[in-house]
């Protein structure tokens, strides 16, 4: 099967063949190397040689950007943002445009798979670079794959079924829903190590705990004048990167007014921090320290009596404790309150700690003091997405900390996965891996053989994110509310089967309540049951009489959003009159240094496995295909490193090994270790590779349940081994290393 | 025929493809190089090769440090590709004329097929954006199937640099000479342009003064790159800040 | 002569004059007369006479040109230049620092072999072939090297002007165009200019030799008789060979130092670069020059009466006084890049100077300026073959170091300091190795192949040279031949 | 040793032994430039002057030609529209058909499987050729592809190079200057 | 051309060779054998060393080879002229490196001086060739001890005033005199 989709008439010949071809025509029809084969059925609209588009959703994080994708001959080529699309306008991150390397990677699950836990899913001795790396074989059929998934719904007791699931895509985690709220089956559990990060259960309590309201707060960045990030890392991966950094060019481009300012608070200048006009090292833990004492000082500058929430807070304490410098934090105070549009945002490292819910609500509390709810350059609430009634929360750590207490209780005995990799993206310390010895069945959907899969009983392989229908719901990012729509741009490459599909098809199978909860032919059945009711809304972006051709409409354009402004202005009228402890955070551990962990920018939690997204440089560091720490430079000198040197870095929860990059612009007490290598399996180009900082990270939580994932103290020691880095920058033009002298 | 005495010289044109990009809103995020990498086939190198500077990236971000910790400052991002020279070094040194200047679309053109490898342009380049294909990298199946048809696949020993995305460029001119009409300002753009989330790359016709690139590349803290040595670049930096 | 007064202090008796005229025959060739039969039989038999030595070293030349040159070479064509260690920005690497270097060597050949029969300095005869063959052998190594350096080696006929169905042709705006060109009509031409003066020496090898030699030489003797007619023909076409070929000598060199100095970057372009490099070209040349004399003296037969002390003496001189020359050239390219005063450029110089690389920087100040000009200067030392020799061969080793600084060191630095990058060879210097085994393979065939001394001109020398005497001393005069 | 051998060799026998070693070598030669010369086998002989015999246009199969880059092979849906109607498709099914050619298509059909067809006019990788140009200026197909009414098998009347293309640019482009600049711009083909 | 004579053998004369083991006697018999009414073109000599015309009195040789050199230098300016000003025109299409001039000035300096050099060298080499007619390898007059130094005089005397000849060549101090053997060299 896949041999017909990828030896299609290739226009212009395909691969390595071509290039023989290339070298031999010089001496006349060598087209004897080459072999094209015609469509069977030339599809609608397609001619050879003519590109076809087509309007998808990016999966690659749960944002929801809309693409267009370039498919020629009935392989995609090239993936291009949607301009339609209200969140991201035509745009795309480097790890959208990496999508297509997902759908022709290499290594990926290439059927329906029986497999003993731990066995390998593919050849990992051989040379990556090479084609003969054989992956393991499909050794069940697919109805013999539904008749697995029926009988484990059918023989277990519902509460017995669980559902983990990734943060995208919606409409099958709606699609499960429906069948546990059916059933009885444990409500489905979505996670993923992005949410982990961005610490969204924090955001979510804070917002609660402030405005009354849950919900996922939206930073209006390009309508502000001054933007204030205690550590939201807003550029790179945090909640919608591509609108963030929309938001971001409109606050620097100042096209209604002047150039806008925007400071960060982090121990380490992440990439977002470098774009910063002044980045303020502060040591962590102190940031609701900081935030509340600049809130304090800014009401001292604006001349009115001191809110209540800031008024614990001693500003000569906080500079002291967190390492600033009292004319900064005044310097800042007054930028902040003198502004015409200030803006605050938490994020990132700033919530991992454990004080983490007293950071998020002290800088909501700026923002009231700003008094910039509702306005533009302001605090809304992200728009509801259109089939969406609340905003739905991922778990949090402290959440799947209880789900694996369930699994090792026993209390679950069939775990479904789809869409996430919980062996890798949730921290060892939380033992998932040693919860699924007491799991007798798992099966995963996994499309590519990812950690969770190697443990799993049963792979049934998902069809790629380009190869599937769906919907995303735009979480955050959009003033408007939108549905990110999905189809298959190109079809299955291999022996895959949408989840969606086999879940209906088993539910079917196993019949009574399982059938009558999902009464649907097939997903795109399903998927029109899910986008009917938007055809009585008002204010869409377009409009349809009949269903077929509002999912037409609705594939064409990619997605269904309104036109109208659908966010909500937060209720702050309390926000100021509370109280915020000012406590600095906890760390665990007696090491000398803080930890902080960040998502790499370019691979985030799951795009190790595509080659150019290795091969893309870090924006920091610009290190290419691997991990590293970052120390400070007068600490290395201290401690006698070099570039390169392999440190060993301890905490109480285990134990890493990594080389050095000596980074100039992170905290000397601090060292900072990027996620989203340390790969065990997932493909040729992730294994091997780099090491996992989740594995240094306890089980700390902060008030929300957020993990505390920066509030680790750790020990550095020297091995005396060296592992050469690849980077892109010169360390001889960039630091001057080995040109004899500075320079 | 066009006899040696009829060519225009580029020196004495304004160039016609050209680019701005606004080194302050650049964020750095590499959406750039990974869209310009899916668009025109370029190789992956693998650990080894690309920290010892065998990357193949046709763009890249440079970004330096000023000051000391706590003073230290990220120099503002700079996107560094090919400039696209009206009067570029790396043309007469190659003895193949495989990297010539297109008169047709004033752009420095790499001829693949031609090449030699002597290598002598990218040494002779001043802002080293050209890459050589040190090896035959292998993609290994199926990874092929992403290869642009409009774009070659080039092998070992071929130098290779950032076209402007010049498919798109004959796709866009082709489309409108089918439709009798010129090519609009916007119609089209670069890959890297059109990735770009902060909109920070701005592609356009330079000899058109009513064109976005023009109207930005008027603003006066415009920079070129080593203009000093004669080079006549066809990009546009704001520094910013 | 110089010697001769050296020699012959004031206060020598007259008594003495015959233990003068001794001295003077053992020290000068041109004054120690052999029968014309006799030399030949020398210089046939010294062809002739091969030890088991010379068969094991020719055995592991061969091994390593085969395994080094043409295995690792066919290696790096199916691989890709990804073997070697060059990187951007250091594009280029050991080959084109190989090539800069075999065409030096090939510099002292023509040295030798026309500008000192231009000038007609008669010390010159007994070597002119010896040094003439590495001018050849030295191109052919300077052409390997260059093919090596080409990422598509197969494509290398594109660079040759011919027509074609694409109608291009090379371009002739660049410095490697008129490389090539120059390399080829140097190549071609020093090959005939071996060429014709060997006929009269491979005649005479055809009528002393006997089995396969006698047709191997019967067949390039080209049935050379030695008739006035013959000899008149050659005679001019040497004399224009002579004098042509030495601008074309110098016009190779210069171009090659185009290459870089044509370039835009900080520290190759620089005008003093010709002559820089011509300069640099004869110092390592006349340094290889010494070190095969050696050799050949050491290893081969009867060549101590051909080759004497006076003969490095004499060499010796050049190369003390082309150091100083070459001193001179790389103080003016320092000081005016220094002083021009661009920011890349000085970071340049100080990178060669204090950067990783520093100590070639040095180590090639100390073997080309300070060594010759520290032991130069002594005669005894300067005829004293070892001596001689090893500093030839610490003058090679500076002037490949020069050149090692000039490519790949320079290219680290340039005007991105976003991409400076050292570079560390890797195959390239089994590939180098392959060329110098291959250089020394082919002079060790030839010297079993074809008279390594130009026979009929050191008789000739010696029939035009005699004792003469003025007033009370004994002076050597030449008269005048052609 | 080597003497003997050269004495051998110049006697007759030897001489003839030369002349034939360097025979079989030319020969060798010979029939390796020719295969690279001669058109390939194809699934079916497909006969073009039979198509175009019945009034058949080009780009009724071949519609790509004029809409972008590449001509391309009708599916095999098209085939069959037609070819299902023709009492000869149905008559090649039968045992003692006279319609040979007809069978691999019918096989296929029945199948699903799809035909290996080996283009014969075919540029290298290198050159990006678009057909859609090409007829819009109004050239034939024939001008390039030959007379299909005369061939079976598409066979190639001439070696697409360079200088083919070329020499048709520079007449096309005349004295038009800035065409003849745009059509001989190494960037228009290659890139 | 002097060498005709090994060539063309009018009939009825015979070859003689007379071998000297020194410069002096060899002039003195090409003096003897001029005074025994044999010209100057019926002799040639054969010596392993450039012997000039002046030593042994003979007339001085013509040579083309000045002149083929010329040629061949002006033949090599033009093919390097071609490559630089008529190349260029038999582009269809402009080739435009860098803001240089499609015919470039300080190259086409270069080009021509390297072309121009060659084609002269080469013509030397060939004239040397063309212009003394060897390489040949037909059976020519010769003795080995030419090779050794001696100096061989060659000439043309008819059958009768052989013995004559003979002796006053041995009287000169000729080693031998001898009919000329043809050799196959």
């Amino acid at each position: 099967m896949s041999k017909q989709f990828s030896r299609r008439d290739f226009l212009k010949l395909a691969g390595v063949g071509a290039a023989t071809t290339a070298i031999l025509t010089g001496c006349g029809p060598a087209s004897r190397l080459v072999r094209r084969e015609p469509y069977l059925q030339m599809p609608e609209y397609t001619y050879n040689g003519l590109s076809t588009y087509y309007a998808t959703t990016c999966r690659e994080c749960a944002a929801g950007c809309g693409l267009v994708v370039r498919t020629s001959q009935g392989r995609a080529i090239k993936a291009e943002g949607n301009a339609n699309n209200p969140l991201n306008l035509g745009k795309t991150c480097a790890r959208g445009q990496a999508t297509l390397q997902g759908l022709y990677n290499p290594n990926r699950v290439r059927g329906a798979i029986k497999h003993k836990r731990g066995d390998r899913l593919y050849d990992t001795a051989a040379d990556p670079f090479n084609d003969e790396f054989p992956d393991a074989a499909s050794n069940m059929d697919w109805d013999a794959a539904t008749q697995v998934v029926a009988e484990s719904l059918k023989n277990n007791k519902p509460e017995e079924i669980a559902f983990l699931m990734g943060m995208a895509p919606d409409h099958l985690f709606d699609l499960a829903t429906d069948l546990a709220n059916a059933t009885g089956i444990t409500a489905p559990v979505r996670f993923g190590a992005l949410s982990m990060f961005e610490s969204r259960a924090t955001l979510n309590k804070a917002a609660q705990n402030l405005f009354g309201q849950s919900g996922l707060p939206f930073f209006d960045v390009g309508g502000a004048q001054v933007v204030f990030s205690f550590g939201a890392n807003f550029l790179e991966t945090w909640l919608s990167p591509v609108s963030y950094t929309r938001g971001f060019s409109a606050l620097r481009e100042g096209k209604t007014k002047l150039r806008g300012t925007f400071v960060q608070f982090e121990a380490r200048m992440s990439s977002t921090a470098g774009k910063a006009d002044e980045w303020v090292a502060l040591r962590p833990g102190t940031e609701a320290m900081v935030a509340l004492a600049i809130g304090r000082l800014a009401a001292e500058s604006l001349g009115i009596t001191t809110p209540k929430v800031f008024a614990d807070v001693d500003p000569m304490d906080a500079a002291s404790k967190s390492g600033i410098k009292l004319e900064t934090l005044e310097h800042l105070a007054q930028m902040f309150a003198n502004s015409n549009g200030a803006l605050a945002i938490p994020g990132g490292a700033a919530l991992g700690q454990s004080n983490g819910l007293a950071v998020a609500e002290a800088v909501l509390a700026l923002n009231a003091l700003a008094g910039n709810f509702g306005k533009p350059g302001g605090v809304f609430f992200s728009a509801l997405a259109p089939n969406q009634t609340a905003y739905q929360q991922p778990a949090s750590a402290q959440e799947m900390a209880d789900f694996v207490q369930k699994m090792i209780d026993g209390k679950i005995k069939v775990l479904f996965v789809h869409g996430v990799n919980p062996v890798f993206e949730l921290p060892a310390a939380l033992n998932f891996m040693g919860a699924t010895k007491s799991v007798s069945q798992i099966i995963s959907f996994a499309t590519f053989p990812d950690e969770t899969a190697v443990e799993a009983d049963y792979i049934f392989p998902d069809h790629h994110g380009l190869e599937s229908w769906g919907y995303q719901r735009v979480a955050t990012g959009s003033k408007e509310s939108v549905l990110s729509g999905a189809q298959p741009v190109v079809t299955p490459f291999y022996d895959t089967r949408a989840t969606a599909d086999v879940l209906i098809a088993a539910a079917q199978l196993a019949g009574g309540k399982f059938a009558s909860a999902l009464p649907f032919k097939d997903e795109v059945e399903f998927l029109q049951s899910k986008i009917a009711p938007l055809m009585s809304e008002s204010n869409g972006f377009f409009e349809a009489a009949d269903i077929n051709t509002f999912a037409a409409f609705f594939q064409q354009y990619g997605g269904w959003w309104k036109t109208i402004d659908g966010r909500n202005v937060p209720n702050g009228a309390n926000a100021l009159n509370r109280s915020i402890s000012a406590a600095e955070s906890k760390f665990a551990g007696d090491g000398k240094f803080f930890l902080v962990p960040f998502v790499s920018p370019t691979l985030a939690e799951a795009g190790a496995n595509k080659p150019w997204l290795q091969e893309l440089p870090d924006p920091t560091t610009t290190v290419m295909w691997n991990t590293w720490v970052e120390i400070n430079p007068a600490t290395a000198d201290e401690m006698g490193l070099a570039d390169n040197d392999v440190v060993q870095i301890t905490s109480d929860a285990g134990v890493l090994e990594l080389p050095v990059y000596r980074y100039p612009a992170i905290r000397p007490d601090t060292i900072a270790i990027p996620f989203g290598q340390g790969h065990t399996a997932y493909g040729r180009y992730a294994e091997k590779r780099g090491a996992n900082p989740t594995d240094l990270i306890g089980q700390n939580y902060n008030e929300a349940g957020d993990l505390a994932f920066a509030g680790m103290k750790v020990k550095v020691e020297k091995t005396g081994r060296k592992q050469a880095l690849s980077r892109l920058e010169s360390l001889m033009g960039v630091y001057g290393v080995g040109l004899g002298e500075e320079h | 025929m066009i006899r040696p005495e009829e060519i225009k010289l580029s020196a004495d044109q304004s160039g016609k493809w050209g680019m701005v990009i606004d080194q302050d809103i650049c964020t750095g995020c590499q959406a750039c190089v990974a869209a310009c990498a899916m668009e025109n086939n370029i190789s992956f190198v693998g650990e080894a090769d690309s920290g010892y500077g065998r990357s193949m990236h046709w763009i890249r971000i440079e970004r330096f440090w000023e000051g000391e910790y706590p003073e230290i400052k990220m120099t503002p991002n700079q996107p560094m590709l090919c400039q696209q020279c009206g009067s570029a070094t790396c043309e007469p040194v190659c003895p193949a004329f495989a990297t010539v200047h297109s008169q047709a679309e004033q752009l420095n053109v790499q001829v693949y097929n031609r090449c030699v490898g002597t290598r002598y342009c990218a040494n002779n380049c001043p802002y080293q954006v050209r890459s050589f294909n040190w090896r035959d990298y292998k993609r290994p199946e199926p990874l092929p199937n992403q290869f642009n048809p409009d774009v070659t696949v080039r092998r070992r020993g071929i130098m290779e640099k950032c076209t402007f995305c010049i498919q798109r460029i004959h796709k866009a001119q082709d489309k409108a000479k089918s439709e009798a009409r010129e090519v609009l300002d916007g119609e089209f753009t670069t890959a890297c342009a059109q990735a770009c989330p902060a909109d920070a790359i701005v592609f356009g016709r330079v000899d058109d003064p009513e064109s976005l690139v023009s109207q930005l590349a008027h603003r006066n803290h415009g920079v070129k790159h080593l203009e000093e040595l004669g080079t006549l670049p066809n990009v546009t930096y704001f520094k910013g800040g | 002569m110089a010697e001769y007064t050296d020699a012959v202090h004031a206060n020598v008796v007259h008594e003495h004059k015959d233990h003068a005229k001794e001295h003077l025959r053992e020290k000068h060739l041109m004054l120690d007369p052999l029968p014309r039969g006799k030399m030949n039989e020398m210089v046939m038999e010294s062809m002739t006479t091969t030890s088991w030595k010379f068969w094991v070293v020719f055995g592991i030349l061969s091994a390593i040109v085969a395994g080094c040159l043409f295995y690792v070479w066919g290696y790096m064509i199916s691989e890709g230049l990804g073997v070697t260690g060059k990187n951007r920005p250091s594009y280029w690497g050991l080959f084109l620092v190989n090539t800069v270097f075999w065409i030096g060597i090939s510099h002292a050949g023509t040295f030798i072999s026309a500008i000192l029969r231009v000038f007609k300095a008669e010390f010159r005869r007994p070597f002119t072939r010896a040094a003439e063959l590495m001018t050849t052998f030295g191109l052919v190594q300077a052409g390997f090297s260059v093919f090596m350096h080409l990422g598509r080696v197969w494509l290398a006929y594109w660079l040759i002007p011919y027509p074609n169905q694409r109608m291009l042709w090379p371009n002739t705006h660049s410095p490697l165009t008129w490389d090539l060109l120059a390399i080829t009509t140097y190549l071609l031409s020093s090959t005939m200019y071996l060429f014709l003066p060997l006929i009269p020496d491979l005649a005479m090898a055809r009528d002393r030799s006997t089995g396969w030699r006698k047709t191997f030489y019967k067949i390039l003797a080209l049935g050379f008789r030695g008739t006035e007619g013959e000899w008149t023909h050659l005679r001019n076409a040497m004399t224009i060979f002579a004098f042509a070929i030495i601008p074309v000598m110098f016009s190779v060199h210069t171009i090659v130092s185009w290459d870089f100095a044509a370039a835009t970057r900080p520290g190759w372009n620089s005008t003093i670069f010709g002559p820089y490099f011509v300069v640099g070209a004869l110092h390592s040349g006349m340094g290889a020059v010494v070190m095969v004399l050696a050799i050949v003296r050491g290893t081969m037969k009867n060549m101590k009466y051909f080759i004497r002390g006076e003969h490095f003496d004499a060499i010796a001189k050049l190369m003390l006084i082309i150091s100083m020359a070459w001193a001179y050239f790389f103080f003016n390219d320092y000081m005016v890049q220094w002083y021009g005063g661009d920011k890349w450029t000085h970071q340049l110089l100080h990178f060669h100077e204090a950067g990783p690389m520093g100590w070639m920087w040095f180590a090639m100040l100390i073997f080309n300026i300070a060594i010759p000009w520290a032991v130069l200067w002594n005669q005894k030392w300067r005829s004293t073959p070892w001596i001689v020799f090893a500093v030839g061969l610490l003058i090679n080793v500076g002037m490949y170091l020069e050149r090692y600084i000039i490519v790949p060191v320079s290219l680290s630095i340039n005007r991105m300091p976003f991409t400076w990058r050292l570079y560390y060879p890797r195959v390239e210097i089994l590939l180098g190795i392959g060329t110098l085994a291959l250089f020394i393979w082919l002079y060790m065939a030839a010297s079993r192949l074809i008279p390594l001394i130009p026979v009929w001109e050191v008789e000739e020398g010696q029939m035009a040279h005699e004792l003469k005497k003025f007033g009370r001393e004994t002076v050597v005069s030449v008269s005048e031949l052609e | 040793m080597i003497k003997r051998i050269f004495d051998w060799l110049k006697q007759p026998l030897g001489l003839i032994a030369v002349g034939i070693a360097f025979l079989a070598l030319f020969s060798f030669a010979a029939y390796g430039i020719s295969l690279t010369q001669t058109s390939p086998a194809q699934p079916i002989q497909f006969p073009h002057k039979t198509h175009v015999g019945l009034g058949i246009q080009c780009l009724y199969c071949h519609p790509g030609a004029a809409k972008g880059p590449s001509a391309g092979i009708p599916a095999q849906a098209k085939c069959w529209a037609c070819h299902n109607q023709i009492q000869k498709t149905l008559d090649s099914q039968q045992p003692d058909t006279q319609f040979p050619l007809l069978k691999p298509l019918v096989a296929s059909v029945k199948s699903q499987s799809r035909l290996q067809w080996v283009p014969v006019a075919q540029v290298p990788d290198f050159v990006q050729f678009n057909h859609r140009a090409h007829i819009a200026a109004g050239q034939n197909c024939e001008n390039c592809h030959g007379d299909m009414s005369k061939q079976t098998v598409a066979e190639n009347p001439q070696v697409f190079n360079m200088g083919f293309c070329l020499n048709c640019h520079k007449k096309v482009a005349g004295e038009n200057h800035d065409l003849l600049v745009k059509l001989t711009d190494c960037a228009t083909c290659h890139y | 051309m002097t060498d005709n004579i090994s060539r063309i053998e009018p009939s009825g004369q015979v070859s003689l060779l007379a071998v000297f083991p020194d410069l002096g006697p060899a002039a003195d018999a090409i003096d003897k054998l001029r005074a025994l009414g044999i010209s100057d073109d019926q002799m040639n000599v054969i010596s392993g060393v450039p012997v000039t015309e002046a030593m042994l009195g003979r007339p001085s040789q013509w040579t083309n080879v000045p002149r083929l050199a010329g040629g061949g230098a002006v033949l090599g300016f033009f093919g390097g002229a071609f490559l630089m000003y008529g190349v260029p025109y038999l582009y269809p299409y402009p080739i435009q490196v860098s803001s240089q001039a499609v015919i470039p000035g300080p190259p086409t300096v270069v080009i021509l001086f390297e072309i121009t050099m060659l084609g002269m060298l080469l013509s030397t080499f060939l004239g040397v060739f063309l212009d003394s007619y060897f390489p040949n390898y037909r059976p020519m007059e010769y003795v080995k001890e030419v090779s050794e130094g001696k100096i061989a005089v060659f000439f043309k005397c008819s059958p009768e005033s052989k013995e004559k000849i003979t002796k006053a060549m041995t009287a000169l101090g000729a080693e031998k005199v001898e009919v000329a053997e043809v050799e196959q060299l």
